[in-house]
């Protein structure tokens, strides 16, 4: 079938403008702060100055909520631990498990929505989050560390997703990666979405932004790391919402 | 040691005491004929449940396949995973807000979401757009189209199991990207066109970007589908699987890339324009075969065709002003207006009902994947499992967009 | 606008449109009947002066007082888009014929518009939720069902009771495994 | 009973332990006490008498415990590294210089998961899959000459063991697909099954070729028959051989592009979906342990095995008389790292000033460690014929294991009929051919 090119007949196209009116149009001259903004050095991982990121260094900080729990022994299964001096023996275990873990992230393929697209960015050459170890992206969650959940969670999807929260693994984390996981977002008053995963899913660190930055999620993805490390070994005393400790 | 009762998951009396998640949901009593003839299992027959988190299904999609042996029988999609009802939200919304809430819904070509709501509310109010701000949709548009088209090369390589064009075509996405953020101030969702034009004029970073962009462009594209062009396995896997007639197509009312694939020649830039298209001069690709190669091949053509438009616009970009003079708060007069763009991935619309107050008394918006997926149920049976992710990658759907 | 479509289609519809032809920028748009529409969408796609051959959209519509079918059409024999609305559809139990013999690819429009708006598309043959979940109670778009203002107030905090295994408020008693194989 | 329990479960696990350890030990010390008292005379004459049994039995627990799990870590990181260079990004290089240590933490984090079994499952034949996998990966490392002397067991039917024994690995495959009740496991698994059935036969055709001019089976007399410069390899003799073989040997490792038993786009993880933790573990050194089975293996066969390409003068006989040294060697063995260490660190503490005397020393107690291995390496270089020949082995193998890295970072996956199709209708005839061609040279020319 052979088409011609129709005539723009069309009150959308072509015309000549008015002057613009900088209310209308959101008032952004041509040189204006967003190029500035995006530019700024990241200057937060210099190891000399911790307190950068808010807060004394992580080996000092009081991480009250595990300290608590562990003073008031809730959720003290007994896991068998070791007692009475053989408690050495786990302890310094726990530390060079964490330290193990903590380098070797594997994350789990769970793009939900747009965040998923710079999750993958993520991944990718530009910013490569294989150097700090969180690749490859293991598809199948029984050998996956992190839950990195991208993307608005609807009502219809809250099961499957908690079902692959099941299925992973212990120790396992979960990062709430973009506004909509964090609170619901620009969706938080759709009648179909949950608005902030910390409703299902106990979270370990939150990723504003819409979306966010690849170096967004490799802030978060550090900030995991620390998290790993400074709580050693008390994966079973997690609980729904917020989890993580004051320092962090 | 006693191995436990093992019930078989295409029992129809099967109950799972656990919360109704997708993967060991219990099949659901048929409601319609379809689904009863397709849980209806022969012998030999088994149903495989790919997703919605599944790495070959682009997103939260779901497919249940009915499979003999390797070999797909019948296949049953469900969607609505990411519905996260934008339309009801726009309802919701002012006209400048519901803007903000159409554009993450394609989030891979998010200004062509951002597009034809905005021009059916010109439409509704009778707004003059500036030509500026015209060519400058175009650009940025365009700049746009490439790069979806550069993630569906990466996402068409990596199903079918190769796993570095994915990266190599995310740095060329990387960069667009990089030149729209430093246009728009948004990183992926560029919340750009406004009702009336555009918010913000070019600027230096993004045409030096752009300039050192162009300059290599073409033999980026080059090199980087070189790696699949001559590659024997890839082209072995994707000709002839999935063929779509013409005919076929105008019944499944598939349009886009899809659509011009099987021959088509049509594109609405053409068919329909609806911007400064008519003063541009661009070709329009077509493949006859209209298979999975044929979907790949008429991409990368097309990739061509969206760098000579943005060469023409950087020659005719006009000056003048890039937004219509316009309240904050615009009431258009009571009205219907509908407005379709051609997008990456074929007929995006809009169509917005205004009963005078300053929010759309219906606001629908039309995405070409939630249309792309049904041909999943027409070109995927008689194929093997393999063949079933090259059909979907090369279909190209998003979830965002099928879902809204 | 395109004033020879608009003459060619009351020549050829004149009694069956309820109501005349309108035409805004490039838009045209006729009103028929809910019982027209197979007819009509058949003629404007059968026959060549009209040669109406691409679906480019279907929805409903809920006007507050009826129910409408909105169907968008393209056809390269004129320069507009043609809107065919079956109108007048009871808010109550609407009915419209399907269009899946003329576009297979309706199929799944007409399902959306049913699971929004619970118009029942006759002759549909795999007509049912498409969106939201099977089980859900209720159409969204239609003009009855209102959001919440403040979505935290909303009914189970936006999150169906089935899905959400806990509310932060109770949350803090269990943890996550036990509360979901409780179900 | 139940009393029994309770106080059971009221220990810690150390009481445990003991409570369960102590008896054990004193009844398998006593009796071990008592029967060495009987056995030892006639058990030392019985190993002395077969001893290509114990030496199996040390090469095997040698293979199992230095070299399997070494590799897989090498090949680990190789794989991570390059295939980063090749996608133009930089790889790990956070834990370890230059991220050397971020295979050994995959590795150490998979085993120290969390391990459940799904319900549903098989619960024996879920847990044996592993072992068996990992298993018949590592026997096949027994037979593989590394260097003169340096192998496991010198069988004269080698290369049949070795088929056999790599043959096993797809029970192991069945057993993990079937016991995981889990759809996609059961996919990866039938593939799995018919491509290495598929594959078995070219694979072990492509070598009857080199078995008629070898007149052996034995992996060490194949490669001493190819000493010499690298024309007298088998690759000149056996071209259509060695492709086939590479071929096939792909398809026996599951590397793309003929992995169709873990296809991460189509079928998860294949057999591996439902497996974590140590087990999952398992699967992920076998897999890396047969890549460098396989190579090894190409390197025997074709490429010379621990031959050097060209006329290699050595070893030379050193003259090295330690002994010849009498009394001095006392003084060498206590003076040489005292004098060494001085030697070394004084040229730093004289020529920075920053450097006080203590960590010049320190520095050059180190400098002198490295320079006295250095030595020793070189010596056992020159002097002793089995270290050339295992640098030789091991770069050759290295080699190979980066084609197939190469190819898994290159090209896409192929479809499963065509793999199959593939394998029948080209790979057989092809050996078939080869195996005539080869006859008929040796019957015409003669050896």
């Amino acid at each position: 079938m052979a088409l011609r090119p129709g005539s723009g007949a069309d009150a959308a196209a072509g015309g000549a403008g008015t002057t613009p009116s900088p209310g209308a149009a959101g008032g952004t001259s041509p040189a204006d702060a967003p190029v500035e903004a995006i530019s700024v050095p990241n200057r937060l991982w210099s190891a000399e100055q911790p307190e950068a990121y808010g807060g004394v260094p992580l080996e000092d900080a009081p991480t009250l909520f595990l300290r608590e729990v562990e003073a008031a022994g809730i959720g003290r299964t007994n896991d068998a631990r070791w007692s009475g001096a053989l408690e050495i023996i786990p302890t310094k275990a726990d530390l060079v498990l964490d330290l193990i873990r903590a380098n070797s992230l594997w994350p789990l393929t769970s793009g939900l929505a747009c965040c998923a697209i710079e999750m993958m960015s993520t991944a990718t050459s530009r910013n490569d989050i294989d150097r700090w170890g969180h690749f490859p992206f293991r598809a199948s969650p029984r050998q996956a560390d992190v839950l990195i959940v991208a993307g608005t969670l609807t009502t219809k999807m809250a099961g499957p997703l908690l079902r692959l929260w099941e299925e992973m693994p212990e120790p396992k984390w979960c990062v709430a990666m973009g506004d909509c996981t964090c609170s619901g977002g620009r969706y938080k008053r759709s009648y179909s979405t949950v608005q902030g995963i910390d409703r299902i899913l106990p979270v370990d660190v939150y990723v504003p932004g819409c979306p966010p930055r690849p170096e967004g999620l490799l802030y978060g993805m550090m900030k995991l790391q620390q998290l790993v490390k400074a709580r050693r070994g008390h994966w079973s005393e997690r609980r729904l919402g917020p989890t993580v400790p004051e320092g962090v | 040691m006693t191995t436990p009762t093992r019930p078989s998951l295409d029992d129809p009396n099967l109950t799972i005491p656990v919360d109704r998640a997708g993967i060991f949901e219990p099949i659901p009593p048929a409601r319609t004929e379809r689904q009863q003839e397709f849980y209806a299992l022969r012998d030999g027959e088994m149903l495989l449940n790919l997703g919605p988190q599944h790495p070959a299904t682009h997103g939260v999609l779901r497919i249940v396949l009915k499979l003999n042996g390797e070999q797909v029988v019948d296949l049953d999609p469900v969607i609505g995973y990411l519905h996260r009802g934008v339309e009801k939200l726009c309802e919701n919304a002012d006209y400048h807000q519901a803007i903000c809430y159409t554009d993450p819904l394609e989030y891979i070509a998010s200004l062509f979401c951002e597009w034809s709501p905005v021009i059916a509310f010109e439409k509704l109010l009778d707004v003059q757009v500036p030509r500026r701000a015209e060519y400058i949709r175009v650009l940025a548009g365009e700049l746009n189209r490439i790069a979806s088209h550069a993630l569906y090369i990466g996402f068409f390589a990596l199903d079918l199991g190769g796993i570095t064009p994915i990266l190599w075509s995310f740095l060329e996405r990387d960069e667009i990207v990089e030149m729209l953020t430093a246009l728009t101030g948004a990183q992926l969702l560029f919340n750009y066109f406004r009702i009336g034009g555009v918010n913000g004029d070019l600027n230096h970073d993004f045409m030096s970007r752009l300039g050192d962009w162009m300059s290599r462009a073409g033999r980026q594209v080059e090199a980087g589908t070189a790696l699949l062009n001559e590659n024997e396995i890839l082209v072995r896997r994707a000709r002839g699987i999935g063929i779509l007639d013409h005919e076929t197509a105008f019944r499944m009312a598939v349009s886009g890339p899809n659509l011009r694939a099987s021959g088509v020649p049509l594109d609405l830039r053409r068919a329909h324009p609806y911007s400064v298209y008519p003063e541009l001069d661009f070709d329009i690709p077509t493949r006859s075969e209209g298979d999975c190669l044929a979907r790949y091949l008429l991409r990368v053509d097309e990739i061509k065709q969206s760098l000579r438009i943005i060469d023409q616009c950087l020659h005719q970009m006009p000056d003048g002003p890039v937004m219509a003079r316009l309240p904050r708060l615009v009431r258009p007069r009571p009205g219907r207006a509908y407005a379709a763009i051609e997008g990456p991935r074929g007929l995006y619309a809009t169509y917005a009902i205004s009963d005078g107050t300053d929010q759309p008394f219906r606001m629908r918006i039309h995405d070409p994947s939630f249309v792309h997926l049904q041909l999943l149920g027409l070109l995927m049976p008689g194929n093997l499992v393999a063949d079933t992710m090259a059909i979907n990658a090369s279909l190209d759907p998003v979830m965002g967009g099928v879902d809204r | 606008m395109d004033r020879a479509l608009k003459a060619r289609l009351e020549r050829r519809f004149g009694d069956r449109l309820a109501g005349p032809v309108r035409q805004r920028h490039d838009e045209t748009e006729i009103r028929i009947g809910a019982g027209d529409v197979p007819e009509v969408l058949r003629a404007l796609h059968d026959e060549p002066e009209l040669g109406f051959t691409l679906l480019c959209d279907l929805c409903g519509v809920d006007t507050g007082t009826v129910m409408q079918a909105v169907y968008h059409l393209w056809s390269e024999t004129t320069p507009d888009w043609l809107r065919v609305i079956a109108d007048g559809l009871p808010r109550e139990k609407p009915r419209v014929p399907s269009v899946t013999f003329l576009w297979k690819g309706a199929e799944w429009l007409e399902r959306e518009a049913y699971d929004m708006f619970g118009i029942v598309f006759e002759g549909n043959r795999d007509l049912r939720r498409i969106l939201m979940p099977d089980d859900y109670v209720g159409h969204p778009l239609r003009k009855d069902f209102h959001l919440p203002d403040d979505a935290s107030r909303s009914p189970g905090g936006g999150v169906r009771p089935m899905e959400s295994p806990g509310r932060p408020a109770d949350a803090a008693e269990t943890t996550v495994r036990r509360r979901a194989t409780a179900g | 009973m139940s009393a029994v329990a309770a106080y059971w479960h009221r220990l810690t696990i150390p009481a445990r332990i003991l409570l369960v350890g102590v008896p054990v030990v004193l009844v398998v010390g006593a009796a071990v006490t008592v029967g060495l008292a009987l056995l030892a005379e006639p058990l030392v004459d019985f190993l002395g008498a077969n001893m290509g049994l114990v030496r199996f039995v040390v090469a095997a627990l040698l293979i199992i415990v230095v070299a399997t799990v070494p590799t897989a870590f090498v090949v680990i990181y190789l794989e991570l590294k390059v295939i980063a260079r090749m996608n133009l990004r930089v790889g790990p290089d956070r834990v370890g210089p230059y991220g050397s240590l971020m295979s050994v933490v995959h590795g150490l984090k998979v085993l120290s998961k969390e391990d459940f079994t799904p319900s549903g499952v098989d619960v024996p034949v879920f847990t044996l899959a592993p072992v068996a996998v990992f298993l018949t990966t590592v026997m096949t490392l027994l037979v593989v000459p590394f260097a003169p002397g340096l192998y496991g067991q010198d069988f004269n039917i080698g290369l049949l063991y070795l088929f056999a024994v790599g043959g096993l690995n797809v029970v192991g495959l069945m057993m993990a697909g079937w016991a995981s009740y889990n759809k996609y496991a059961l996919l990866g698994t039938l593939r799995a099954a018919a491509q290495s059935i598929s594959y078995e036969i070219p694979l072990t055709l492509s070598v009857v070729g080199v078995i008629i001019l070898a007149g052996t089976m034995s992996l060490n007399s194949i490669v001493t028959q190819q000493a010499g410069s690298f024309l007298d390899w088998n690759a000149w003799r056996q071209p259509l051989g060695l492709l086939i073989f590479f071929i096939a040997a792909i398809a026996e490792a599951n590397r793309t592009p003929l992995d169709m038993t873990e296809a991460d786009q189509e079928l998860v993880a294949g057999f591996a979906t439902e497996y974590s933790g140590m087990r999952f573990g398992f699967f992920f050194f076998a897999e890396y342990v047969n890549v460098f089975v396989v190579s090894a293996l190409i390197v025997v066969l074709f490429f010379g095995g621990w031959n050097a390409p060209f006329d290699w003068p050595w070893p030379v006989t050193l003259s090295l008389d330690p002994g010849a040294l009498g009394i001095g060697l006392v003084f060498l063995i206590g003076l040489a790292p005292v004098v060494g260490t001085i030697v070394l660190g004084l040229p730093f503490w004289l020529l920075s000033s920053r450097i006080s005397a203590l960590q010049a020393l320190v520095i050059g107690f180190l400098l002198f460690n490295l320079v006295a291995v250095a030595a020793v390496l070189a010596w056992a270089f020159i002097s002793f014929d089995w270290a050339v020949g295992l640098a030789w082995m091991i770069g050759k193998t290295f080699v190979f294991v980066f084609v197939f890295v190469w190819m898994r970072g290159t090209l896409p996956r192929v479809r499963v009929d065509q793999l199959m199709g593939f394998a029948w209708k080209w790979l057989l005839p092809a050996a078939l051919l080869n195996i005539f061609a080869t006859a008929a040279a040796v019957v015409v020319i003669g050896k």
